[in-house]
């Protein structure tokens, strides 16, 4: 059983990276902390639920692809939104950016729950991945290792942007230089977008992903918002591979949780960010050098 | 170690990671004597100073003040024990005027921050409205940081700095930015009070007009080393610094 | 409009109107009314404490209602566990959000910027899940009620005053917290600690201190709230009371002592009559925070700070 | 879904439009329009509307039209205490009804206590209200949950083929309270039966995974599941790939909107559920039928177990305001404590007034696939009459005291 409670912990932290890579890139590149990411990971999850119907429903082609195209709608509406209303603002108190993301966590809810009500909503799943391998009679249910395998492909595809692109370039140059762009001699602004968008996607595609997996209504953003949070402070904000750990440690301790220490399951990870926040702390920081 | 040195370093380094920005510094300071660290961008004068002052993690080696190891203590601590600096890029409270800043320098001076009573900041006024005259800065006094030339914000750190009235005052380019009659003007003024008070003076300067005319004492670094130290006529008449100098400034 | 608050006889004015529109609203608005404003008040109280954190401190909290609810839930948790006459109960509230805020304080003043700013996060919904989950003392998230009857009995239109009065001393007390050599060691540390530092303070302590005022101030809305509601939630330690005050502060427009005051004003009330007009409010009250945002990146207060000057009401800052 | 609520609306206006003209008997309708109740509070809304057109379209309540003031709790009990108390102190409203979520309940309660109003309990049913936190005022319409646990404790034990029972549930009051009546009553019916820890989860845990996993690691012929809504769909759902229901049961809450909701993701079997009002398995009178059709014109789906409840609460008030010849409070309540009443949900109920309870049916079934609906019902559904699932005066009297 140990062991099916692993995959399940995996599992979980696989979705939770799924969810806090875009959320970390975001922060990374841009310092914004972005409120909205629970409301576009919630609507890349009814966006799939209204796409799946349309693109072959119950066929496995079809569920990706219906995924793949809710995360792209939601990259469009992240764009719009950052072209629209956040860019307005880069210069002026972090403090109004988060203001105007929280503004758009308000605008996503009631939207969604106007157009797909406030019941929750089935996303047919193919069959083929509700199923599960039945090794002597214990049940390894099919879906995890799925989100496993899209997680790692985003895992490849985040290490290829890091490498290779100029928002990759940011990320590595440190997290609290934000002058490093400038520097660059990169258009900031094309930087941010570009980095908004994609950290858009990835909430879309997460949303997507988990959709057929659990129940999908119209308050899943607050639940996935703080979660999130926790996952990329506890990899250290910006740091996707970070992210990464965090997110598995987060899944394997709450699924171990359950069968060890039951009671504490709400706490425990809000625990696991204070111990890792205060560790960060009692390394004596530098003043400035000059 | 000469025992009426104010402040000596002994084989003090601090590296950042591969990059070695202090090399095993050995350096004296007299009680009293206004010493000028100068060397070309990068040697790590400014680097020296935050050291100094305790401002930078992982400082190897050890500095004794007043014949006590600091090379551990936080910033805060050795200001009180009389260390006093200015920051080469200045630093001061930006939503404050001219007068607040000086006023929370003399409150913070007092050693009762967390006080509520007026008394304490009329005392505090009273003590920066005469700064205010020292600095010559009486007329900006209602201005906020932000409004202020670079040269006036020089001299309000230097204001600000004095709050203490440290035994060792260390000023890191506080000339940066002026006319030339501004520097000369502002560190005579320097040199003046500290002369007055029998404190001592550590402070980075690039014009060597200023340096030979206000300090007794010379160092020169150069890539996180010293290369002489002497008398200002000295150091001038040195090839090698002349070489070194000349050559890495601009 | 400025962090060093300077009352000229124009702005003595400009606060006495404003507290007499209150009252009258209160006396001639009808008991709903007089909720509304009570509430409104409290919150008023609850923004303000936050704004001397974030303001005054430059430190952003993204758990500040955790003080909220030690303070309603110290109150509370007296009068029923410890059977203390609700009256002597009410000074526990503040005293329990104070210690609160010295614990989460001391472990968050470690940090700089975001990083303390998600530890106080963590910090608040640990505080939310041990109230949640504690049953058998909190009593969970059905929290607890009819210990005392809502407002003392008090008519609605009487609490609204008292509410008013406990804000004015509150603020008061804050202009003369803000106003002395610990205020200005506060603003110092907030705007440059490494100048502080080089100064001799020790940033951390300055810290935490502000962090404790903040608790103490939010203790006492929440101790309020929870005499307002006769009973005492979970909710009142939740994201929800966070986000509602950062939001107030913000669109309030910070670095003004007014801040927190004028948003909750503005907020509340906008909250309060938007659901009656449209049953799409939550998309109203989303594009009317980015309109305010967008347009008056500096908040409201910079336009009443505008409007004093035009009005002669101040001088130059 | 937006249709929905317009015409719901708009017949509202046209048939009260009328008689709102009179001065109205108002009802102050307080009830999670958002946040987590929004789902179920929506239904029970629907059903009170349409209450409220009936009666108004044949003269209203002692002459009077009823209105409906309705307020959103956002589910927050903070905000549902202030909705009502502004209702009670502005609105003059002569009820209190529409509450959803077991703390938003308790918040009201104690403004009905505060102004005297009586309050109706539709939705939400924590034991709370009856026990610690009941006042005179208050009159809980539907089997709390506590009575729902035992009837699903009572059905399980009929089951003799089964020996082992793993309970779970959501870790708040609610899951709490269910969980330990359930196994109480489990345990005085079937002494032998071994009964596992409770595991509790999050509320609006999404990952059922683990908790499954280490419900199903004690081979348990049965999960009992005190959870609902979103949680309870993730259960089902996830539980499938983990062999939940090849290798056991599954005891739960099965209200008409979860079945809606699950459509064909339900299991074909092995999944019981628990129901306040499901019109499939009520007896099928000419009331309901009519009831059911008329629902279907406004909100063309079927009327959930929450619209029943909203419907018949407002009937019950119209009949006990009747009875006492006036809408003021204490004439109201003793109505309610006096006489009985018929409704969709049972006929012949009585109100006790020892705890306000009100001694309502609960009723446990199979899921059943019959194709003349396009959801999932249930089979072999038993009826639990309210008397035998409530606790004696004394027990409620002991609890009271313990709780002081």
């Amino acid at each position: 059983m140990i062991w099916v409670q692993l995959v399940n912990g995996l599992m979980e932290g696989m979705m939770l990276f799924l969810i806090a890579s875009g959320l970390t890139l975001i922060f990374g590149v841009s310092r914004i902390v972005n409120f909205a990411h629970g409301s576009l990971y919630m609507l890349g999850a009814f966006l799939t639920y209204a796409l799946v119907p349309l693109i072959g429903p119950g066929s496995v082609a079809g569920f990706f692809a219906s995924v793949l195209l809710a995360g792209l709608l939601t990259a469009a509406i992240g764009t719009a939104f950052e072209m629209l209303a956040l860019r307005r603002i880069y210069g002026s108190d972090p403090l109004m950016q988060l203001i105007i993301t929280v503004a758009l966590v308000f605008i996503i809810r009631d939207v969604v729950r106007w157009i797909w009500g406030a019941n929750s909503v089935m996303v047919p799943a193919p069959d083929a991945l509700m199923g599960a391998f039945i090794i002597n009679d214990t049940y390894y249910p099919v879906f995890p290792f799925v989100i496993f395998g899209a997680g790692l492909v985003v895992v490849l595809a985040m290490i290829g942007i890091i490498r290779f692109t100029r928002a990759g370039i940011i990320l590595r140059a440190g997290t609290d230089d934000r002058g490093m762009a400038a520097l660059l001699g990169v258009n900031e602004r094309l930087i941010f977008t570009g980095v908004f968008a994609s950290g858009s996607f990835l909430a879309g595609i997460a949303g997507g992903m988990a959709a057929p997996y659990g129940d999908v209504n119209y308050l899943l953003d607050t639940t996935v918002i703080v979660t999130a949070f926790i996952v990329c402070v506890i990899g250290g904000l910006g740091n996707l591979y970070g992210a990464l750990a965090g997110a598995m440690l987060v899944g394997v301790t709450k699924a171990m949780g359950v069968l060890f220490f039951p009671r504490l399951s709400m706490v425990l990870i809000f625990l696991i960010m204070a111990v890792v926040l205060i560790a960060r702390s009692l390394g004596r920081q530098g003043g400035p050098a000059r | 170690m000469t025992t009426d040195a104010l402040l000596s370093a002994r084989k003090v380094r601090k590296a950042y990671g591969s990059f070695v920005a202090l090399n095993n510094i050995d350096f004296d300071l007299p009680r009293g004597e206004r010493h000028a660290l100068i060397g070309p961008n990068g040697a790590g004068k400014s680097t020296l100073v935050a050291c100094i002052a305790g401002q930078l993690p992982g400082v190897e080696g050890s500095i004794m003040f007043k014949g006590r190891e600091v090379a551990r203590l936080m910033p805060a601590e050795l200001a009180q024990r009389g260390i006093g600096r200015t920051f080469q890029i200045s630093r001061a409270f930006l939503q404050m005027s001219v007068l607040e800043n000086l006023i929370s320098a003399n409150v913070i001076a007092s050693g009762r921050w967390f006080s509520l009573s007026k008394s304490l900041l009329c005392e505090a006024s009273d003590k920066a409205g005469e700064m205010l005259s020292t600095v010559g800065l009486t007329d900006r006094a209602q201005s906020t940081v932000a409004d202020l030339s670079l040269g006036d914000r020089k001299r309000l750190e230097f204001g600000m700095a004095l709050a203490r009235d440290p035994d060792l005052l260390l000023l890191d380019e506080p000339t940066a930015g002026m006319s030339i009659k501004e520097r000369h003007h502002l560190m005579e003024l320097v040199a003046q009070r500290v002369d007055e008070t029998g404190k001592t003076l550590l402070f980075v300067e690039h014009d060597i007009d200023v340096v030979l005319k206000i300090a007794q004492r010379v160092t020169v670094m150069v890539r996180g080393g010293i290369l002489a130290t002497g008398a200002p006529a000295e150091i001038a008449a040195n090839e090698q610094v002349q070489a070194v100098y000349l050559g890495g400034h601009h | 409009m400025s962090l060093s608050l300077r009352m000229s006889p124009g702005r003595w004015a400009a606060l006495a109107a404003a507290v007499v529109a209150v009252e009258l609203a209160n006396r001639i608005g009808g008991p709903g009314m007089s909720l509304v404003l009570a509430e409104m008040l409290i919150l008023a109280l609850f923004a303000s404490s936050l704004n001397l954190l974030m303001s005054y401190g430059h430190m952003v909290s993204f758990g500040h209602s955790a003080f909220f609810g030690l303070g309603a839930y110290g109150f509370t948790l007296m009068v029923t566990k410890a059977g203390l006459p609700v009256e002597a109960a009410l000074v526990f509230g503040p005293i329990t959000a104070a210690l609160g805020g010295l614990v989460f304080g001391a472990l968050c003043v470690r940090l700089t910027e975001i990083y303390c700013a998600m530890l106080t996060l963590a910090c608040a919904q640990i505080t939310f899940t041990v109230l949640f989950q504690w049953y058998d003392f909190t009593g969970g998230d059905t929290g607890i009620t009819g210990f005392m009857p809502a407002r003392f009995g008090m008519t609605e239109a009487n609490f609204a005053t008292l509410t008013l009065v406990v804000l004015g001393i509150c603020l008061a007390a804050m202009a003369r917290i803000v106003g002395s050599p610990l205020g200005l060691s506060i603003r110092s540390v907030g705007q440059d600690r490494w100048r502080a530092e080089a100064l001799g303070l020790a940033p951390r302590r300055v810290q935490l201190a502000v962090f404790v005022i903040a608790a103490f101030f939010a203790g006492i809305a929440g101790t309020l709230f929870a005499v307002s509601q006769g009973a005492a939630f979970p909710d009142y330690a939740g994201l929800g009371f966070t986000l509602d005050a950062l939001i107030m502060v913000v669109i309030g427009g910070l670095l003004s002592f007014w801040s927190g005051v004028i948003g909750a004003v503005i907020f509340s009330q906008l909250r309060h009559w938007g659901p009656l007009v449209t049953d799409h409010w939550g998309l109203a009250l989303g594009i009317i925070l980015m309109i305010i945002v967008i347009a008056l990146p500096h908040g409201l207060a910079s336009v009443a700070g505008k409007l004093s000057r035009l009005l002669g009401w101040e001088g130059r800052k | 879904m937006i249709t929905r609520i317009l015409t719901g609306v708009s017949v509202l206006a046209l048939t009260a439009g009328a008689a709102l003209a009179a001065d109205a008997i108002k009802v102050g309708y307080v009830t999670g329009l958002t946040g987590a109740c929004a789902p179920i509070s929506e239904d029970g809304l629907n059903g009170s509307k349409l209450a409220v057109e009936m009666l108004n379209a044949s003269g209203g309540v002692l002459g009077q039209p009823l209105e409906l003031v309705i307020r959103d709790s956002q589910t927050k009990p903070e905000e549902g205490g202030k909705q009502a108390r502004e209702l009670a102190a502005a609105e003059g409203i002569s009820l209190l009804t529409g509450v959803c979520s077991s703390s938003v309940l308790l918040a009201v309660t104690e403004v009905a206590k505060e102004f005297k109003i009586p309050h109706l309990a539709i939705i939400g049913s924590t034991q709370k209200a009856n026990i610690e936190a009941y006042n005179p005022y208050f009159i809980q319409t539907q089997a709390n949950a506590t009575m729902e646990a035992l009837a699903a404790a009572e059905y399980v034990a009929k089951k003799s083929e089964w020996t082992k029972i793993a309970p779970m549930g959501f870790d708040y009051e609610w899951g709490h309270t269910s969980v330990d009546a359930f196994v109480g009553r489990l345990k005085e019916l079937r002494p032998e039966m071994e009964i596992a820890d409770p595991i509790f989860m999050k509320v609006g845990e999404q990952n059922m995974g683990p908790y499954v996993t280490a419900a199903l690691s004690t081979n348990p012929d049965a999960v009992y599941a005190a959870v609902f809504g979103g949680g309870l769909v993730s259960l089902i759902k996830q539980g499938q790939s983990f062999g939940l229901f090849a290798k056991s049961n599954l005891v739960t809450l099965l209200t008409v909107d979860t079945l809606q909701s699950m459509g064909n993701a339900m299991p074909k079997e092995r999944v019981f559920g628990v129901a306040r009002a499901p019109f499939f398995a009520l007896e099928q009178t000419p009331e309901l039928a009519a009831f059911i059709e008329a629902y279907q014109a406004v909100y063309n789906e079927y009327p959930t177990d929450w619209a029943i409840n909203g419907y018949d609460s407002m009937m019950w008030y119209a009949a006990a305001a009747t009875a006492a010849g006036t809408t003021e409070s204490d004439a109201v309540i003793a109505a309610f404590q006096t006489g009985s009443f018929d409704g969709l949900k049972a006929k012949g109920l009585t109100v006790r007034a020892f705890d306000g309870q009100m001694n309502a049916p609960a009723y446990v079934g199979e899921v059943n696939f019959d194709p003349s609906f396009p959801f999932p019902t249930m089979k072999n559904v038993e009826k639990f009459a309210g008397e035998a699932l409530m606790f004696s005066e004394e027990t409620i009297q002991a609890m009271r005291d313990a709780a002081k």
